[in-house]
């Protein structure tokens, strides 16, 4: 059985030009990602990370479920393939480092479990998710320096700016690692998102690797109804980005996805993910529709989303 | 001290969803706007019955201020809901120059304000929208205290020539104002005649002041209870009055200290009748995860912090 | 000579379905427009209004002359040709006229200039601007009731907003005039204007012409070089509009493309108009920079300016 | 009464510019950035001198706020740039969360505030800026009086860890401060000591201050004169002294009486020491165009309105 608790090796973070390797017939891009797993293995811990999530949101009757079974995919693929970092010691300034930046917050049920899984902080604090004194907010926050969260968010539109500024420091810096940030597509109707896109463009933030969860829906309806975004690659290309689609949950897709993304970086252009997933993806009545943003599942439908979840589940929390 | 019942706990946002609908019903000038948290505002049953004159903006409050602005050239009579943190702080320089300053008859109704909000944490519990909205010349601020009176006050306001921002919140709390009340704007309610000491409260925490007076009263404490519903233009006269009897004062509200009833409260007293004042509200910090009660004790707005303070205020006469 | 003083016809104002009338070889849409004066006299009144403009900057030694001269050629072809509106009494509703908004609120001269000039109130009181105690500030507002004017505007960047809102609001009335709203093309750096937009496009707000006064400046320099807009038409047209091309200097060329724009009307899009301007134009030295964005002439240069524009001024106030 | 001399009259904001171009100087990891006004903020000497730390931004304000929360994340010290009023109000939910509660050291420079911001008119003059941003957790905010404490200020600030709202202004005011004076943050300055009242006065006030304080010493009346720079946090134990003598206070402000220093004040007194107070300020209303002596004087905030307001309060003890 293949262990899916975090095996942190003492990696030496190299922060040299980008190197190329060959894994699985897959190109890697500076490839010093602390557990840089097979597709195979990517696959199990997703089923982990899923089960995280049901289970967090329902144990205290609140929480985002739909959003981060849907972008499991990517944040499994980022914190387990893709992204060079160091877990531990946590490093604010993340120096040396990709950095991450959430804007959709309210989907942090996938962040916590990953960051956790990934070794940033004990996978038993899951357990206090959105309870009272504990460190797993509702929405991200740094307030009581929980290891891999570099900004507070959950008011939506903020994180792109957020990021961008990052990514020039890291310029200023001569740092060459990556910036990567999510954000939800309902959050596309955010002004901020598009004054930080004409900004990225204008002053060629291409160290920088955004990606917009297209899952078609927002709280109160699908995006198409409440407020339709439309042609987004017309959009981001009009706004002078560099524009590419994945599918959010396929690895065999996403992972080329990403790579080609990294390749993309330093062309004098930011790089804009539009990445297809499902709301609530591996939980079939969670899937397909808007219910499922903010709602958590009862005891029964918690039961039945795990077993579709149970690929294993020796680590569970 | 007086007795005060209820058979049922409702949450405020209802009583504005209530009043909401009715006025849609007897007053064909009322529009709704809403950015993408119609069934949190409870506004789906005014979309239902009105579904061209809702507006459903996405998740866009700056712009659905600038509608709201723009709506009422004609004889609309705009009502935009959403969150109280994005009703204020995302929003505030749109209501100030094309709302407040633009003497516009746009009605700002706000939910899930304060601490109540419970899950989602500090990013959403904004503590410093009463703060805002009462330095904006022209606004009118209200915050009622249970069902009957928001769907009062929700009522009320239509008549109200002139921008309002009215504040409620997400919990169920006891119900126990008169169904048939009339709504007056900027005339305190009277709860329980007192000698001893004049207790303000707002919002969610008149009920907690109620509560407090039986515990006082138990002590021997004879509590004069006031419901600031209406935190400006402030009663005045009212307040003085009763500082006049009792010569000491608490004030609680659910909102930072700095800013709120308690503020405006020690302005008239230290201009007018110098007076010893106690403040119930949150200390200069952020809010975080928990369930209501709990963020409500751990942030000192418990029945308890009032009789405290209640007694602390008494003994400084 | 010809009068320049406005001549008000009691018009009644037809709010039926659109008409076609030809004048001057133009074919003039929905045509009750209160003057409906000849390109030869809206180049006089051109001159006229140019020649308050740097009159009134110059007088208190502050104000916007740069953009104002820029769109004088666009605001006197709305008011005394292609805006079907009563000048007085002012309705702030505007039932059954056409509507102006100025986002740009910082170009108010050109407004005030030509709301006088056109009979909104007295010429002379353009000698207030920007003085204490005047309805004339610094950006336009609506507090002391200057008629004409129907929301404040200065902080840039809403004024979009509030032209949709308004747009709609004659949409429920059954009201079938048109909305006109001026934004500055730096002012396109506001997250607003795209939320704005993208909302606009979603509500087929199609009884809408929105203006860009494309002159490349802005404060800090081009506004290539602050930050770059681009394609504009290509953004505009991926939000979902339809977009025209303009010369804004020129009336033989103007006047078509605004009637082109009002033909382009009620076909589901909102209509965009790129007007390209010139800074400062009709005085040779303040054209081609941004250095005039927001500064005075003195004495000499007052005069010298004069002359430039000196077409006639025998009713200069 | 102490003499206070000055040779010559200048502008806060050029204090600011002087402080951030030592800061560039003296500090590598300064930046700053600027929303389209570098030349009003007096940012063009550092933006000359130091072009690859200095970011333009645009006519987007809160994407500035979020740019300088993302640079400090590698160590940056931001200082961001734009009028008083697009600082804060216009950008407040993005201070709020990704700065404030984020605990980043970004500097929050705000030029043009208060009503001597003059002919622009009440669009810009904020008055409600500090009133919002003392209510937010974690934040400092100073309002320099001069030239060479708002230089001072600037460099004090840089050293400071954490979230800084600095506040200046545009008109030339009288320099009287020592050049070489070191600015400790949160800590009051005795101007005057006096027994007959206590004037508590921050920013443009100050001068105004001392000059009533001439006055009131002509009247054989001893004014204790205290020069609030740093609002948050308040000086209580300096403050409380003073009152502790005099027994009645006045405090001066360029703000809305609602939500400012006087506020502070009020709230602090009636907690500790209920004493009679007086607030200069603008109360409750817009400000106007007009020069910033007519304003000043217009809306009560002249050097013979905290004359009258000081006697006022003596025959109230
Ligand atoms: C500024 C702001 N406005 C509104 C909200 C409330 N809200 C939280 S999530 C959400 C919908 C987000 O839609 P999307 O970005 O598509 O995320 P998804 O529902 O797909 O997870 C809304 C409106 C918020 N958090 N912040
Ligand atoms: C929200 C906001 N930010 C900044 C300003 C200050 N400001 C006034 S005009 C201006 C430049 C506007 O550029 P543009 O829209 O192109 O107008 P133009 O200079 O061409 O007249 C700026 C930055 C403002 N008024 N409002
Ligand atoms: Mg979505
Ligand atoms: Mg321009």
């Amino acid at each position: 059985m293949v262990k899916l608790l975090p095996q942190i090796n003492n990696l030496t973070i190299h922060n040299s030009a980008i190197k190329e390797l060959t894994i699985n017939n897959l190109t890697i891009l500076n490839n010093v990602n602390p557990h840089n797993k097979s597709i195979e293995e990517l696959k199990e811990i997703a089923a982990q990370v899923r089960r995280d999530i049901v289970r967090m949101v329902h144990a205290v009757n609140s929480g985002h479920p739909g959003g981060s079974l849907g972008c499991t995919d990517y944040f499994v693929s980022l914190y387990f393939r893709v992204m060079n970092y160091k877990p531990s010691p946590f490093n604010m300034d993340g120096e040396g480092e990709d950095l991450f930046f959430l804007s959709n917050g309210h989907i942090s049920p996938v962040w916590y479990s990953v960051l956790a899984r990934a070794g940033f902080f004990e996978v038993k604090e899951l357990a206090t998710f959105r309870k009272i004194n504990s460190r797993l907010q509702g929405h991200p926050a740094t307030e009581e320096g929980l290891e891999g969260i570099r900004v507070a968010s959950g008011s939506l539109g903020q994180g792109l700016s957020v990021a961008v500024g990052a990514a020039q420091t890291k310029k200023l810096n001569k740092d060459n690692n990556l910036v990567y940030v999510l954000m939800g597509d309902g959050e596309l109707g955010e002004g901020q998102v598009w004054e930080a896109a004409m900004y990225a463009a204008h002053n060629k933030v291409d160290n920088l690797i955004a990606t917009v969860d297209r899952n078609y829906q927002q709280i109160d309806g699908g995006t198409e109804e409440v407020l339709s975004l439309g042609d987004l690659r017309a959009k981001f290309e009009a706004f002078g980005w560099h524009v590419l689609e994945a599918d959010g949950n396929n690895f065999e897709l996403l992972l080329p996805a990403l790579e080609d993304a990294k390749r993309a970086t330093g062309n004098g252009k930011p790089v804009m993910i539009l990445m297809d997933t499902e709301m609530g993806f591996g939980v079939d009545f969670m899937m397909g529709s808007h219910k499922w943003h903010g709602v958590a599942p009862n005891d029964e439908q918690l039961e039945i989303a795990l077993q579709q979840l149970a690929v294993q589940q020796a680590s569970d929390y | 001290m007086k007795e005060f019942k209820y058979t049922e706990k409702k949450d405020t946002r209802s009583g504005f969803g209530a009043g909401l609908l009715e006025l849609g019903r007897t007053n064909e000038n009322v529009v709704a706007l809403c950015a993408d948290l119609t069934g949190s505002l409870k506004m789906d049953a005014f979309e239902k019955e009105f579904p061209e004159r809702f507006f459903q903006v996405g998740i866009a409050e700056a712009n659905m201020m600038g509608l709201a602005a723009g709506m009422t050239i004609g004889g609309k009579i705009p009502f935009t809901g959403t969150f109280a943190n994005f009703s204020t702080g995302r929003v505030y320089d749109q209501i100030r120059q094309s709302i407040a300053y633009s003497g516009k008859n746009v009605k700002i109704c706000a939910s899930h304000a304060g601490l109540t909000l419970g899950e989602d944490g500090a990013t959403h519990q904004i503590l410093e929208d009463v703060g805002m909205m009462k330095m904006l010349p022209h606004m009118t601020v209200i915050n009622p205290c249970d069902f009957n009176q928001t769907k009062a006050a929700t009522i009320a306001i239509a008549e109200h020539e002139g921008p309002v921002y009215l504040r409620f919140g997400r919990p169920a709390v006891p119900n126990f104002t008169p169904a048939d009340q009339k709504f007056e704007i900027g005339k305190a309610v009277m709860l329980n005649e007192g000698t001893d000491v004049t207790i303000l409260a707002t919002g969610h925490l008149v009920w907690k002041a109620i509560e407090a007076g039986h515990k006082l009263a138990e002590k021997g404490i004879n509590a004069e209870i006031i419901n600031i519903h209406t935190i400006k233009p402030l009663d005045d006269e009212a307040i003085l009055a009763s500082v006049g009897k009792t010569k000491c004062v608490v004030t609680a509200e659910e909102h930072q200290l700095n800013g709120g009833l308690g503020d405006s409260v020690a302005q008239l007293l230290g201009r007018n009748l110098p007076t010893p004042l106690e403040m119930i509200g949150v200390n200069d910090s952020f809010g975080e995860s928990g369930t209501p009660d709990q963020l409500m004790e751990k942030y000192g707005l418990s029945t308890d912090n009032i009789v405290a303070a209640a007694e602390r205020v008494i003994s400084r006469k």
